[in-house]
């Protein structure tokens, strides 16, 4: 792709609005109806069990066609595929974007927001020519290849080794909770080259191809029905030195990076999870009559505060570089949907749990499935605790073996 | 019951459910499609007698009273159990209020030897406005069933329906053969895998009356008090076994080098789950002790107060605890083959059954007025 | 208003309120015993100018906005400030509404000088049915007014009321001099040790009418607004600053051999506050945001919707983090020397102001509703 | 006092309820009525802020007719005082008081239910002669010396030290929260013999008489304005060695015994606490009309459903010797207290926080002001938490410098 040439702000919505308005329909999100339309409450793929060959294949068109737009890595440095636009440009174009019913790439959420940010930063440059417009253009799409059976919550004490052999690496272990490996090109790799107890200290990280020998994918299924994550198996597999990114040892700095964008897409992306849950409380206890009680009057003033409370929480403290948005933000999400289930709950009773055919009613059964994961995913809530109580709040660490700051999280 | 024979009880229900208590989701999905396995449903009357706990010894059971049931229905809970127990006690319950019809001796007997399974079809829960099915006596002096229910559990795998119908300005129950022409009974896909639960329509159905007036009053007394105590009990079951695998977990699950049941997080959330569990303990108690103080016709307002109370908490709490209890088994409690989820299941659909929508609590409020209109 | 001139202001009247910050409960409950120091109320406008944030620079004020002054009552709930700054603001408010007429010039310089002690009276929550004091024009053409407010904050201490009362079957504002014959004011006992309240009665007290019809609900508008934005400004202050003063006491205070504070359930409890306390502060950023999108009558739904999120949150919010922090601080958080009691009575006072009896859940709803009539 | 020969349960209460009738009305509590009598929510001088010496003396009055009556001690041996019958005959009696308007002696819940049960099982001979009798005739109140300014949960770190001096012993050191210590006559006193640090190991226990010069105790002011508790000061205080209770070196063990009954103590006086706190609920909501609002109708419910819970688990559990009653009870009465009042603000509102001279309204305000006290007294709720995991659930201890079982509570 050849560079574009700077783009005012005006100009950048105009080519925008052409392009979204040409493809997709606007957005009807938002409106308090009740019985039009699709009645998902979460968003597509990502706990529903459809079939993800499917769903790649049908967002990897629509990121190309954004991509040869120039719309899909606005603030991307131009030599590697981007448009060379500031982070503003950027964020005109996502906040447009939300004003049509674009696809959810959720494909595409850990090659864009979680690795294609770490290649940029901790990657050589023929890793960066080799894959970061390739990964914005939708082509390769990359897994995370980080927790292990035996390391959740604490991912330094992960089991799965390099060893040097000449210009190569062999790595053998196990791998899991990986969303969307079976269907990736890339991996990125976070094992252990130093001593075994060597801890964060001993590890490195690699960006693996995925068709390399020795990788056995085996969809994890979940309680949802869908296998969105994965098992990974790695029996003896040789990869280049040249896939190393950073260096041998401090594969635990380029894990923060990662983990860090990590927790911040997971807060972020808290609209995506779920399909205006509000809204479609406050349409359903108005088509039922519920909304005359006024037990329920009291029950949906509370969603509504705590859905503005969220989004207030996450563009006040993403605005203020000094706090720690993605751990406030991720605990009061878990709760905030914990509380909508039960509140769908006393407005559908049994037509949650059983499928009556009415519209509406049994897809809130998505939500009560998935939401346990987003207690665990990303770091626990206990986790995101310790991480406010020690790093916002100044407490000391908690009195262990190991403390719990330096090694944080990665549990999934 | 002395405490002597309650172990006993319990641990020949134990037992005899031990085999369903290590199912799998999916060999409880597979259960549910291919039909429900009769001749293990008979093994259990023949070798532990549970089906008829409460039938008369005159009519081959065990002649125990309610609180003995319960004991049975929470290792039904606890045992994740998907056969049609629940139901068919609350049908031999009903049927045990009118024996002085020889054609209910016949039932009972069948229902205890485990040859019958026959479940109850009435609204989930006494509210109002109540829609029953109806009973019309037809021209050629037949009674015909029309009407529908939404959700009705085992109907699927029932020989008959104990259903109850307007009749004549007044409720009554009928005898419905499922097989009969004119019922029509669909499977409904249901988030507790180890629950079969139907929709259920009849069209001009001829039926056999069971009971009206005070007789109807009184069996449908027992077959809604049982179906509260009923569930509640599989709640605690349930809450119990959950919270029995979850501390098992954290003490042999370790991260940052220790186990994680030494973390105080962890303890003091299974503190807080025991504490919640022995409150859904105290609120059945409270129930079945509301019922047993004879409230024949379930109008009492201490009855009904006791029983809205297990309908709250019951199933409330169970949920709590089997949601934990996912989340206290991180990554691989979320995983389709732990059994964690099945039990996270069954508790949203007990509680959804129990209390559906909030009304218990307005009941409860306006019984406790009523004891103390006086005053 | 930039990032700087807001810390400035915030400084300021932090460094103005220094000394009220240490304030002990004897010191508060001798304060309000022997009256109100109308020379550091004095001192408070001369040094600082916070009287005057919100009050045009003709009249002396600052000319700043309603961001600045929330500031300020975030200050005032921090240092438990126990002075009229919360209702004077109001009045300053309405008046500022107001500038047409030359009597409330002088009023606004007065206040902002710090000569002039006058706080609204009217109900503390909007509601129906709603109670209001009348005027009644005398047969001499003498406005008069008659009835009574349960619950008036900082009456005792006031010059003069603004008092919303009925007049000629609309709602209209007038000017009350507390020393006026008929005007009776009655100090009660409260729970918050750092906020006077008095019951107020008027009998035929003579009055001047401050604002009618559309220019009274211009004034109504902005007390109410400014009422409910105070106090949940005051709430996040205060709750700031108690789990300051808990999270450096769990740093300090060791058992077992232990900082507290590395306990896993006091790190959790401190974090779960810590995500309250950003909760409260968005839910009154929200409100603010609400209101400033011009809402000159207050009663866009969206402005109405976003003070009661502020209403609902910020007290119950604050209540639990004070309530909290007592329980961190231990035994010695329960005596009456230790300052960790004025906090929760304080939350639990703006609390039971901001939210009395639920109704902000009701209007929210309604609120919303209407946002979305269309739909 | 001579020994009454033994009585039939149906005679005792007969005796009973002639003593109770001739000299208290029948009790009018459990009714639901609104604007009647006291609008006190708590128990008389528990938090109250009255005289803790004139409450003293009307208990005093009461507590010597009733001993007299052989109705205070009635499973008691007669050698010390005790009617000698059995403890379903103390039961009946207590059973049968509740039935009648008497006086809450909480001024001898400490005496009656911490230290005479302690002396009983631990003290010598002459400590029984000595005490007992008196104990239950409430001529000697009794008080606790356990906590310390430094030793609160952490009991086991207590500084107060005894050396020995011949046949006696030489106590310094400052002891804290010892409720009625000013107006007692005996106290229980939990010293370290051993040398620093060692401990639960090092502890002893003694009864001290709280005359011997050099106890200074000042009374502590609590956030209700009362002063229920005290501080105690031990300068050199000089006690003989026959007022130790139990083995040098061993007074933990006696301290577990009188802690326990501390713990059930405080669950089983719930009812003395909080006086018919939802009956009171649902009267006030009666009489405001707010009972008509569902919403109010749904809160009441789950207090009177917390309520039952409550007297059921008391009642279950305490039947049941393998469970622990106490700590159970006592974490769902601290939870009910602190719904109770967020109800009764809902119906209160500013009615609770000033006060407007209504019945029935501000008075709601001691109990929002004395319920933080019930979640640190007697073992705070983490204290209760840590005791149901690690003795109930088998769960390990705390990883920390010392482990929390052996050592457990003792904080008030």
């Amino acid at each position: 792709m050849t560079p574009i040439p700077a783009t005012s702000l005006e100009d950048l919505a105009t080519e925008a609005h052409a392009f979204f308005s040409a493809r997709v329909p606007v957005r009807v999100r938002g409106g308090m109806t009740h019985g039009d339309g699709s009645d998902d409450i979460i968003g597509v793929g990502l706990d529903k069990g459809d079939s993800e060959e499917v769903e790649v294949e049908q967002a990897r068109e629509w990121q190309r066609a954004l991509f040869d737009a120039g719309l899909a890595w606005v603030d991307g440095p131009t030599e590697f595929g981007g448009r060379g636009l500031s982070p503003e440009h950027a964020r005109l174009v996502d906040e447009i974007a939300t004003g049509y019913a674009v696809p959810t790439p959720s494909c595409f959420m850990v090659s864009h927001e979680i690795v294609a940010p770490t290649i940029l930063v901790h990657g050589t440059l023929e890793q960066k020519e080799a894959y970061l417009s390739g990964i914005w253009r939708g082509d390769i799409v990359c897994c995370q290849l980080f927790s292990e059976p035996e390391a959740g919550s604490d991912l330094a004490s992960l089991r799965t080794t390099a060893r040097r052999d000449g210009d190569d690496w062999i790595v053998s272990g196990q791998k899991v909770w990986s969303s969307y490996a079976h269907v990736a090109q890339l991996g990125e790799l976070l094992v252990r080259t130093g001593p075994p107890g060597s801890r964060h200290r001993g590890l490195s990280t690699f960006l693996i191809d995925m068709s390399t020998p020795g990788i056995d994918v085996r969809p994890l299924r979940q309680v949802t029905g869908s296998e969105h994550f994965n098992e990974v198996f790695l029996d003896e597999v040789r990869i280049p030195d040249s896939a190393r990114i950073g260096a041998v040892d401090s594969g635990w700095t380029i894990a923060l990076t990662t983990m860090s964008n990590e927790r911040s897409v997971l807060a972020d992306e808290h609209n995506g999870i779920m399909i205006d849950p509000v809204l479609r409380l406050f349409a359903l206890a108005r088509a039922s009559g519920a909304i005359d009680d006024p037990a329920v009057q009291d029950l949906l003033a509370e969603c509504w505060a705590r859905e503005q409370i969220l989004r207030t929480t996450g563009s006040r403290l993403g605005a203020d570089e000094t706090s720690p948005p993605g751990s406030v933000v991720k605990l009061m999400m878990t709760s905030d949907m914990q509380f909508y289930i039960e509140v769908a709950n006393r407005l559908l009773g049994y037509r949650m749990i059983a499928d009556t055919g009415e519209w509406g009613t049994f897809s809130w059964s998505q939500l009560l499935l998935s939401a346990p994961s987003h207690r665990i995913a990303g770091g626990t809530d206990e986790i995101q605790k310790n991480i406010i109580a020690e790093r916002v709040l100044g407490l000391p660490r908690d009195v262990r073996p190991s403390a719990i700051t330096e090694e944080r999280h990665g549990s999934r | 019951m002395e405490a002597d024979d309650r172990r006993a009880l319990r641990d020949a229900a134990r037992s005899c459910l031990k085999e369903y208590a290590e199912w799998t989701a999916d060999q409880h999905v597979e259960s549910t499609k291919t039909g429900f396995d009769r001749s293990r449903w008979k093994l259990m009357a023949e070798q532990a007698g549970l089906q008829g706990v409460r039938i008369d010894e005159r009519w081959g059971g065990a002649g125990l009273g309610l609180s003995a049931e319960l004991i049975v229905h929470e290792e039904m809970g606890r045992a994740l159990y998907s056969g049609p127990y629940f139901g068919v006690a609350q049908v031999a319950a009903a049927l045990s209020e009118m024996t002085d019809d020889p054609a209910n001796h016949e039932r009972l007997a069948a229902i205890a030897a485990g040859d019958l399974i026959a479940v109850p079809a009435l609204p989930i829960e006494e509210t109002f406005p109540l829609e029953y099915p109806e009973v019309i006596r037809s021209d050629s002096n037949v009674l015909e069933l029309s009407g529908s229910l939404p959700c009705i559990v085992d109907a699927q795998i029932a020989d008959a329906l104990l259903v109850l119908a307007d009749f004549e300005g007044f409720h009554a129950f009928f005898w419905v053969d499922t097989t009969a022409p004119g019922v029509q009974i669909s499977p409904l896909e249901t988030v507790d895998l180890t629950r079969r639960m139907s929709s259920v329509s009849f069209d001009r159905v001829p039926v056999e009356v069971v009971a009206q007036q005070d007789r109807a009053r009184a069996a449908v007394a027992a077959v809604r008090q049982g179906t509260a105590l009923a569930l509640s009990a599989e709640c605690v079951g349930l809450a119990t076994r959950a919270l029995e695998l979850t501390v098992e977990y954290v003490k042999v699950r370790s991260q940052f080098g220790q186990l994680i049941g030494s973390f105080q997080a962890v303890k003091h959330s299974c503190a807080d789950l025991f504490v919640g569990l022995e409150a859904a303990r105290s609120a059945l108690v409270l129930a079945t002790r509301g019922v047993e103080t004879n409230d024949m016709i379930g109008r009492r307002p201490e009855s009904l107060a006791g029983l809205a109370v297990a309908r709250m908490y019951c199933g409330r709490i169970a949920f709590d605890i089997a949601n934990e209890s996912i989340h206290l088994h991180g990554g691989i409690g979320f995983t389709w083959e732990h059994r964690a989820h099945l039990y996270y299941r069954r508790a949203k659909s007990n509680q959804s059954l129990l209390d559906s929508t909030g009304r218990q609590a307005r009941l409860l409020t306006s019984s406790v007025l009523a004891m103390h209109q006086a005053t």
